[in-house]
């Protein structure tokens, strides 16, 4: 299989995620559109890893699910916290900031 | 004492009197500052005579004597330093300036007495004489300039002198503007003489002229009509002269000093210290014959139909310097600077009597509501009399030898100069109804109630009233309290016009045709130079009979104002109700007033205003200040529409440029 | 190697900080004194000026941000010694203001004051373009503080409009001059310099000169102000504390047309020449405008205002007109200017003071009254702005037009007309203020004699400098004339260039 | 901790560490667990003093440790993964610098009180510790690492202040758009490193070199996607809208932390990814920069009008400077890196000092309330000290003389001028000339801000800036207007705060103090520069292979 | 054998994808995304990504997805409507962006001129992937990564612990319960409301909650 397949799937998904991210109004599938976007890296690193046949790409990999594991924490624990001070959770209802 | 030390001398003592009364106006009391300014220009009058017997010991061609101050503002090519010419032309200019207003001094000291204005008064007279002397004895254009403008601010701070009334402070900025105006003309004509001869020195200029210049060069004839309208303006002629009437606001001793006496032939001054420059552009003297006699007519006519006392001198004056600005710009410049001189004299000696009368009519001027004064103020009126005739030019008295010598002249040089001569003894015959037109119908006919009370021993009157706008004076500051301020009474006053009356009378036997030739002998050595001064001499005879035509011409209009104003008073009426488009037409003064307020002030005021209230706030404002603003401001409004607070929009934006970028990024890759 | 420059600078800007640790009631005297050594050194300055050399005097150069190449290089010539000694005087009276007229909060006014000096004379005594560019953009942030501070009612659009504005041009001056100093560098291949005397070796290319000389021009012109770039000028001559004005309006706007014969034209001559024309034009329709404009106005400010727009047209138009003279003209018109208009504003905080605050000549009339040793002084100063002949701003005046006669007749003729609308304005305001009936909110009376202590020796110098104003023009003759006769090479060369574009 | 794991890596195959070079990196990292150690103490003296004691002491040890290798040869570490040289240690100390700035903002503040003092620090010194990361990365990993440990601690901090609803939607956004740009990153990494098959700088530069793959159409996208990633982080417009948000939401101090600390890093690595894994295809992405800076200053300028909300103005005026900075970049000289690290100094001075000014009055008149302009109104008067603070913080940022903002607009100019983009110092000083309607509104409104009511009744009420919370009178007396936009949506706010009110203490005396020395080290870098310069200089040198 | 395993497990993790975007219903969304990781791992398995495939079933699809449905849970899953407050400009401005992305990125995959893309991959040694390879990278060229992943890892529980813990005063008390998981929460997303009105409301959860 052609590695250029691999790729375009990574950007399909890549598209999905950030097309996503535009249309939906949750924070929680917000969330999960950015792990699609980190997702869609992922699998470019490793395909490219294995286009060059050295493991840096699967390495990157890792230390990119790390980071999207820290994210997730932290973007859950926002919304848990948005949750309990009774704000909604919608991302279009947050708009006190503006101009 | 040199020459020169004589001249600063002349310069330094009005201007040491000015700067002490000045200085100690409120330390010393008002009677001692009448002294100190009256005996600071005397004391210029005595150099002036001093300086004029070391002249007269000198050769002939040895009669130019500079005398070198400091450099003032010289500098990249620019010659520039303070310095003084003393010739027969200064010296005659200082003798009759520092002469009459030393007399005009004496007689303010009487006439202003019960002013509060007093030291100011005399601080400003004195710094007006240092300013004319300045004037008349400048070595260069600069100091010229100098002086020009000083003697401008003098008369515009005399004329505003009682400055509660706004008609004063009117007259005196219209007065100070028109100067200005002619101050530039003087300027832009030296800028044009001086690209040439690169000098600003007189002597210079004049040695280097038929070098520099040819006949009638166009930058010649440039700068010398510059150079008279600098003139015109200081010496009222049309159309400059609108300021000269309206400054008659001024007390009455300034008319006669600086409106009559001094300040406003300074232009004939001019004329004739520029004649190598005028002899080598004739176009531009030509311009000056012209205009000096259409103002002597225009004036006269004026004067006919004017009912203010001072403004009928006034007119008479503007009239006199036509023809004096004639005569020297037709080549005729003894007999103009004679005309001068004789004018000084009867023409401060009228001013005196008229204040006289004023001052009796407690401020009036109108000649409608005076009359009678005959008995009440003998003195004043004998002076009127010998007035009267050296202004229409009836023998023996001084004006008729300056004024017929002017004349002969024209005729003498023949061609078109006939036509001024001719014009000349017109404007006589004017002059001579004018003039006693006035006398008659202040003196003669029933006493007014001030003559009566006059008559009667009366001393004093009621609160002053400002006659052009009828609003009470405020005599607070600077104006004439409620004595009475007339020669009868006043031996200061009566002194200083009896020697103008002598002067007045006897004057022209200093050129008598055939007799005597004191004045253009004296002159010569300025006006050796010239190829017209001794070629222009007319023969004793043509002289004489050019007198008597003067002196007939002259009892002709005395005959005729007689028998109009005194043997048959309604006359008058029915002629002004005969020519009533032409007696309008003198009554606004042919409408000089309107022509310019339409030419020149209504176009600035309307710049102004457009400047204003439509360019600053449109362009200025609006689009320049505001534009850009407007623009920033539209910009920031829709960069804070885009930060609309919805996270997807951001996010959308985000991903909006990054297509861009990676667009870019895919187009410039290869 | 001399420290006199340096004392000058930063004296008064030392005794300012003293006071800014005194009282308040104290903190002036500081000031005063700080300002007097100031004046007393310009003043030295003046004297010890040998007027037949052509170059830098009193230099002092010294490293300052090797970095950049920027020099602390001070030193003054034909140029600016008089207009040097013109910034100590007014300041030093001005702090004398402030001394018998106490202001509130006089220890940050003072201070404040102090600064502006020290930048103003900075800026004259720079001989390293970015000191100078420095120095011309920092004299502007005491003024900030001051308007803020001290200002008028309507003070906060006022401020931001005149900083917004002028800092336009000043900014564009400052990447303009960093363009000329990188470029004059690449151009001759040496280190980055800023020093002048090494810049005007290097002549850049015509276009560039172009670019570079518009961004000068737009700062020198908006901080006159000049016509069309006046936009600030009325709101913040109408907000700004009077003594502070004083000193922005004499020492301030000369800065700028120092900076022309300063940089513009050694520096950039061949756009100088380009752009001649339109300088031209633009300061003489700035006369005429200006001169309009005054007499339009009622509040006095603003006719002192617009009456500057139009002095410092006439400054423009000397020194456009390439002409020695007009050059000449321009420096002793400068520093006249200077001399008269500080006066003038502290007889509007008279004249205010004796009409219940107001400067509006419609309720103002008749305080020759009760006071006429002021309006003497008046008058002298009125007389001197108009340029009566026999002042020395008519000297300046006759030098700015001869000069512009020289170039162009047509120009002069029409700025002549300034002239008389000086006359006019002048008088008007004069008049209105001190003759004329009493107006009904004026308590008129003589001035005291704390104030004549401000006024009567800045009238003295007006009068002795009309007596004599030969030593400010004996001073800049040989400077000028070397600047002049790097412009007339530059005329002679397009000339030719035209010339020999036209044969073939 | 750290220390036993590097220990069995050693043991492992021991890859050479130059223990000193990353000593600063080593300094935070240990600080941030001591203080979260320190935080669980139940003393409240050690909660409220001795951690954030700690934590300063961590960033002078870092900046110690970096001024203790200033000027060593550059040298590469932890098997190339950071480069340690001036520039790296240069930044280093500024991030340094202003963590110790945000340690005096947030001392007492209700936020450190809400999110614990220990875990407030120690993110504090983790983000620090990320940007140092960040500022020295020379391998693709690292970078990306350190962009998100620079992040995470951030959008926590950002949303620390729970309280306040505000605060938590700054929080949210900051982290929903700043993942999306990670995401970019990540995916422009990616390909980057596919194009070149390796993470290395040196490597990548030496890839592209060798394939002459300069302009190969993978590797530009690579590069777009990156730099979309990176301009994100510096608040490059148009990717900089989550920035006025953040700023205005998030606590003073964190905002003043990552004003200047982030864009320090993110610069550091901007300069560093471009200039020298990606110098050979300059030519390429330079004039798209350039574009990019434009529209940056025209945008934040622009923005930065009439905002009402100082802290949203400010972080406008953020966008805007990293315009400037960026003009840095886009030359691609040693100058230009000089130029932007001594903008990114001058530019720390200023804003640490204006945002020390909006903390202290913060802690007068409460959240919401002291960063509007009408709070600002009368400082002059009434806080002589805090008025000329942010006076001469606004001016520097206008690029005013005398203050250390008017050299790094000048460095910055010649930078662009040398190089060819003389347009570019146009745009820069017309952008500066807008600023100032914006900072001048600022120096208007502290020195001639009405006398109006407000003003005048917290200085009556509140002699010592303490009780204002507690008494509520700011609330009662302020227009309705002037707190409708910010106002919490939390009823008790004001009862709460008072509680907490003595904690302000000790924290407004050294907020206060913050803004003096930050406005005093303005002014004299701005008189006496060359320090700053030389410091520059050497940091611009960290790459030799620039001209 | 390789390219039907590929499409298989690409059509997955496209659909995945896909559902994540499109499933209204968050709780199915993280459903549909976990379908999406389990596909990618079996693409990382096909590019010899043993180690990394095997991650991403622990970590991601297992412990980080659980997470999700925790918060899921607790927040309410309720539906939503896709097209909402900006507009239905911005779905189809956001379809047309990343659509845009989509066409720019094939073109830069399949424009490319690196040989290496075009065949199935370069040569590799045995243990290519395996977790003793990776291993050995991370302690060694990757030292400084790893370490301060794990860093991030440290702080990354900090702060969600700030973000989560409960406050006195600031919050209601309530308590996570599986029947949160099933109850509709309508006081959810009533912050545009004005104050007094979201107290109620607030009181009102309170007493549900109960």
């Amino acid at each position: 299989m052609s590695i250029q397949w691999y790729l375009l799937v990574s950007a399909l998904v890549f598209c999905i995620g950030a097309g996503g991210i535009l249309v939906r109004r949750s924070p929680l599938v917000i969330l999960l559109c950015l792990e699609l976007m980190l997702n869609a890296g992922n699998l470019a690193l490793v395909a490219f890893s294995r286009a060059h046949g050295n493991q840096d790409g699967q390495i990157f990999a890792i230390i990119v699910m790390v980071v999207a594991a820290c994210e997730v924490a932290v973007g859950l624990g926002l919304i848990v916290a948005i949750y309990r001070r009774n704000l909604p959770v919608d991302v279009d209802e947050l708009r006190e900031l503006q101009g | 004492m040199s020459l020169q030390t004589l001249g600063w001398l002349i310069l330094a003592f009005p201007l040491a009197g000015a700067t002490i009364i000045g200085l100690t106006f409120k330390a010393l009391p008002d009677k001692i500052h009448g002294a100190i300014g009256t005996l600071a220009i005397t004391l210029a009058f005595v150099c002036s005579v001093l300086a004029l017997l070391k002249l007269t010991d000198r050769p002939q061609d040895a009669r130019e004597v500079v005398a070198h101050g400091w450099d003032y503002a010289s500098s990249v090519g620019v010659d520039a330093e303070l310095s003084l010419l003393i010739d027969p032309l200064s010296l005659m200019m200082c003798l009759i300036v520092s002469g009459v207003s030393a007399l005009i001094h004496l007689y303010s000291t009487g006439y202003m007495a019960s002013d509060r204005g007093y030291a100011r008064f005399f601080a400003y007279l004195n710094f007006f004489v240092f300013s004319m002397l300045l004037l008349v004895l400048a070595g260069n254009f600069l100091v010229l300039i100098v002086g020009w403008a000083f003697v401008g601010a003098a008369s515009y701070l005399l004329i505003s002198f009682w400055y509660r009334r706004t008609t004063a402070t009117r007259a005196g900025i219209k007065a100070f503007v028109i100067n200005v105006v002619g101050d530039v003309g003087l300027v832009l004509g030296t800028y044009f003489i001086f690209k040439h001869t690169r000098s600003l020195d007189f002597l210079t200029t004049f040695d280097r002229v038929d070098d520099v210049f040819t006949r009638n060069q166009a930058d010649l004839v440039a700068g010398c009509v510059l150079l008279l309208v600098g003139a015109f303006a200081k010496s009222a002629q049309v159309p400059f002269h609108t300021w000269l009437p309206d400054a008659m606001e001024g007390p009455t001793p300034v008319s006669a000093l600086i409106h009559a006496a001094t300040m406003v032939t300074a232009g004939v001054y001019l004329i004739a210290r520029m004649h190598p420059l005028y002899e080598q552009a004739p176009a531009a003297a030509d311009v000056g014959s012209v205009i000096g006699c259409a103002t002597l007519l225009i004036a006269a006519t004026i004067g006919l139909v004017v009912t203010d006392l001072k403004r009928v001198i006034a007119y008479s004056t503007m009239s006199q310097i036509g023809y004096m600005i004639m005569g020297v710009s037709s080549a005729a410049y003894a007999a103009g600077m004679f005309h001068l001189a004789t004018h000084a004299f009867f023409k401060a000696l009228l001013f005196m009597a008229a204040g006289s009368v004023i001052s009796a009519m407690a401020n009036l001027q109108d000649l409608d509501r005076m009359g009678g004064f005959r008995k009440a103020l003998p003195f004043t009126y004998g002076c009127f009399i010998v007035g009267g005739l050296a202004l229409a030019g009836v023998f023996p008295f001084s004006g008729l030898f300056s004024k017929d010598e002017i004349l002969s002249i024209e005729f003498d040089r023949g061609g078109w100069y006939v036509v001024l001569g001719v014009l000349g003894y017109l404007g006589a015959f004017l002059t001579a109804i004018y003039t006693f037109r006035m006398i008659f119908r202040a003196f003669h006919g029933d006493p007014v109630p001030e003559a009566q009370e006059l008559i009667d021993g009366h001393l004093h009157h009621g609160d002053p009233v400002n006659p052009a706008t009828g609003e009470p004076e405020d005599t607070e500051v600077g104006f004439p309290g409620p004595d009475h301020h007339i020669a009868e009474r006043a031996p200061g006053m009566k002194g200083a016009m009896a020697v103008l009356a002598v002067g007045a009378t006897g004057l022209g036997a200093l050129q008598i045709p055939g007799v005597t030739d004191v004045v253009h002998s004296f002159l010569e050595p300025t006006f050796e130079d010239s190829s017209l001064y001794a070629s222009l001499e007319p023969s004793a005879a043509a002289s004489w009979i050019g007198l008597i035509a003067g002196t007939l011409i002259g009892l002709a209009g005395i005959a005729l104002a007689y028998r109009l104003w005194v043997q048959q008073p309604a006359a008058p009426a029915g002629l002004q109700a005969r020519f009533a488009a032409l007696h309008r037409f003198f009554v606004n003064k042919w409408y000089f007033d309107e022509l310019i307020d339409a030419v020149i002030v209504r176009p600035f005021a309307w710049f102004g205003r457009f400047a204003r209230n439509t360019f600053e706030r449109l362009i200025v404002d609006g689009a320049i200040v505001g534009g850009t603003s407007s623009v920033v401001r539209a910009g920031s409004a829709a960069v804070r529409a885009v930060q609309s607070g919805f996270l997807r929009a951001y996010a959308a934006l985000l991903l909006l440029g990054l297509a861009g970028l990676v667009l870019y990024f895919l187009l410039s890759s290869s | 190697m001399t420290i006199h420059l340096s004392i000058l600078l930063f004296a008064p800007l030392a005794f300012a900080a003293i006071g800014a640790v005194l009282p308040h009631r104290l903190a002036p005297v500081a000031g005063l004194i700080g300002t007097l050594v100031s004046a007393f050194f310009g003043i030295a300055l003046l004297f010890g000026f040998d007027a037949s050399q052509p170059g830098l005097q009193y230099v002092t150069d010294d490293q300052w941000i090797t970095a950049l190449g920027i020099r602390y290089k001070l030193g003054v010539d034909g140029l600016s010694v008089w207009l040097v000694g013109l910034t100590t005087v007014v300041f030093a009276a001005s702090a004398l203001w402030i001394l018998v007229r106490p202001v509130p909060r006089a220890r940050g006014f003072v201070f404040l004051m102090a600064v502006a000096e020290a930048a103003v004379l900075g800026a004259f005594c720079a001989q390293d373009l970015g000191l100078f560019v420095l120095c011309f953009d920092l004299m502007l942030v005491p003024f900030l503080f001051l308007m803020l501070g001290w200002g008028g009612p309507r003070r906060r659009p006022a401020t931001i409009k005149m900083m917004v504005y002028t800092l336009v041009g000043s900014l564009l001056m400052l990447a303009a001059a960093v363009a000329t100093a990188v470029l004059s560098a690449d151009d001759a291949g040496g280190s980055l310099t800023f020093v002048l005397s090494d810049l005007g070796k290097v002549t850049l290319s015509t276009g560039t000169q172009r670019l570079i000389f518009v961004a000068f021009a737009l700062a020198f012109l908006i901080k006159m102000p000049a016509f069309l770039l006046q936009g600030w000028m009325p709101d913040a001559y109408g907000q700004m504390p009077l003594p502070a004005l004083a000193v922005f309006s004499a020492v301030l706007s000369k800065v700028a047309a120092y900076g022309f014969l300063r940089i513009v034209l050694p520096l950039f001559p061949d756009a100088t020449v380009d752009f001649q024309a339109i300088i031209q034009i633009l300061s003489v329709v700035g006369i005429v405008y200006g001169s309009a404009m005054a007499f339009t106005q009622t509040n006095l400010r603003l006719i002192l205002g617009y009456s500057s727009l139009a002095q410092l047209s006439f400054i423009t138009l000397g020194i456009f007109s390439l002409q020695p003279q007009g050059v000449q003209g321009a420096i002793l018109q400068a520093v006249t200017h200077g001399l008269v208009v500080a006066p003038l504003f502290f007889v509007v905080a008279l004249v205010a003071e004796r009409a219940d605050g107001s400067e509006d000549v419609r309720h103002l009339g008749g305080m020759a009254v009760r006071g006429p040793v002021m309006a003497t002084l008046f008058v002298v100063l009125a007389f001197a702005t108009l340029a009566i002949p026999g002042s020395a701003n008519f000297a300046g005046e006759f030098y700015v037009l001869l000069g512009t006669f020289k170039d162009s007749v047509a120009l002069a003729c029409v700025a002549f007309l300034g002239v008389v609308m000086a006359s006019v304005y002048m008088l008007r305001a004069y008049i209105r203020t001190v003759h004329n009936r009493v107006g009904h909110e004026v308590h008129g009376s003589e001035l005291s004699l704390r104030d004549a202590a401000v006024l009567v020796p800045l009238v003295a110098a007006v009068l002795a400098f009309g007596l004599y104003p030969q030593g400010a023009l004996s001073a800049g003759e040989q400077s000028v004339t070397g600047a002049a006769s790097t412009l007339a090479r530059v005329n002679a060369a397009g000339a030719n260039g035209a010339e020999a574009q036209v044969t073939p | 901790m750290i220390d036993l794991v590097l220990a069995q890596a050693s043991a492992a195959k021991a890859p050479q560490i130059d223990w000193a070079a990353i000593s600063p990196l080593v300094a935070l990292a240990a600080g941030a667990v001591v203080v979260l150690m320190l935080g669980l103490a139940r003393s409240r003296v050690a909660r409220t003093v001795v951690v954030p004691g700690a934590t300063v002491v961590a960033f002078l040890a870092a900046i110690g440790l970096c001024v203790w290798q200033w000027g060593e040869a550059p040298t590469s570490v932890v098997s190339g993964a950071l480069r340690v040289d001036d520039l790296s240690l240069g930044l280093t100390v500024l991030i340094c610098a202003g963590g110790i700035g945000a340690v005096a903002m947030s001392v007492g503040s209700v936020t450190t009180e809400d999110a614990g003092h220990g875990e407030y620090h120690a993110l504090l010194l983790a983000s620090a510790m990320g940007m140092v990361v960040l500022a020295g990365a020379e391998d693709l990993v690292a970078l990306f690492l350190g962009f998100e440990l620079l992040s995470i601690p951030l959008y926590v901090l950002c949303a620390s202040e729970m309280r306040r609803a505000t605060s938590l939607e700054s929080g949210l956004k900051y982290l929903i758009v700043g993942s999306v740009g990670s995401a970019v990153l990540l995916y422009g990494l990616a390909l980057i490193y596919g194009a070149t098959g390796t993470t290395g700088y040196h490597a990548i530069d030496a890839a592209i070199e060798v394939s002459g793959f300069s302009s190969d159409v993978l590797l530009l996208t690579g590069v777009g996607l990156a730099m979309t990633g990176l301009a994100f982080k510096a608040s490059v417009a148009p990717f900089h809208q989550w920035t006025p948000d953040v700023y205005e939401g998030a606590p003073t101090a964190i905002t003043g932390f990552m004003a200047v600390a982030t864009k320090a890093a993110a610069f550091g690595v901007i300069l560093r990814l471009f200039d020298v894994a990606l110098i050979s295809t300059a030519t390429t992405w330079a004039p798209i920069m350039a574009a990019l800076a434009t529209i940056t200053i025209i945008v934040g300028n622009v923005g930065a009008l009439g905002q009402s909300s100082v802290k949203r103005m400010l972080a406008y005026s953020s966008v805007a400077q990293a315009g400037y900075l960026l003009a840095g970049v886009v030359v691609t000289t040693q100058l230009g890196i000089s130029a932007t690290a001594f903008y990114l100094a001058a530019y720390l001075l200023m804003n640490v000092a204006a945002f020390a000014v909006l903390a202290a009055r913060e802690r007068e008149l409460g959240h919401g309330e002291g960063d509007t302009l009408t709070a600002l109104n009368g400082l002059g008067a009434q806080r002589p000290v805090l008025g000329w603070s942010i006076s001469i913080a606004m001016l520097a940022l206008a690029g005013f003389p005398a203050t250390a903002g008017f050299f790094g607009k000048i460095y910055l100019i010649q930078a662009s001028v040398d190089n060819g983009y003389a347009w570019l110092a146009v745009v820069i000083v017309l952008g500066s000339a807008m600023s100032l309607a914006y900072y001048l509104r600022v120096i208007s409104a502290v020195w001639a801000g009405g006398e109006d009511r407000d003003a005048t009744s917290v200085r009556a009420t509140t002699p010592s800036g303490q009780p204002v919370m507690a008494g509520g009178a700011p609330e009662a007396d302020e227009a309705p207007a002037a707190r409708s936009v910010l106002a919490t949506r939390d009823g008790d706010e004001p009862g709460e705060a008072g509680r907490r009110a003595p904690a302000a203490g000790l924290g407004h005396p050294l907020a206060v103090g913050t803004a003096l020395v930050c406005t005093l080290a303005t002014v004299g870098f701005g008189l006496f520069p060359q320090p700053l310069f030389d410091v520059a200089q050497d940091a611009g040198r960290a790459f030799a292979s620039l001209l | 054998m390789a390219e039907v395993v590929f499409f298989i497990a690409a059509i997955g993790a496209i659909a995945g994808a896909a559902g994540t975007v499109a499933l209204r219903n968050p709780f199915f969304s993280v459903l549909a995304l976990v379908g999406h990781l389990l596909s990618l791992a079996a693409l990382f398995l096909l590019l010899r990504a043993e180690f990394v495939a095997a991650a991403q079933v622990v970590v991601y699809a297992g412990a980080v997805m659980v997470l999700y449905v925790f918060v899921a849970a607790y927040v309410g899953g309720q539906d939503e409507a896709l097209h909402s407050a900006p507009g239905p400009g911005l779905r189809i401005t956001s379809a047309i962006f990343a659509g845009a992305l989509l066409v720019e990125l094939c073109i830069a995959i399949l424009g490319t001129g690196l040989s290496a893309l075009d065949g199935d991959g370069a040569g590799f040694f045995r243990a290519f992937g395996s977790p003793g390879e990776i291993g050995k990278l991370l302690l060694t060229d990757y030292l400084l990564a790893f370490e301060v992943a794990s860093f991030l890892l440290l702080v990354a529980a900090v702060g969600a612990v700030i973000l989560a813990r409960r406050r006195e005063g600031l919050e209601p008390a309530g308590t996570i319960s599986v029947g949160d998981l099933f109850s509709r929460q309508d006081d959810v997303g009533v912050g545009g409301e004005p104050e007094g009105s979201m107290l109620e409301a607030e009181a009102g959860q309170g007493e549900v909650r109960r």
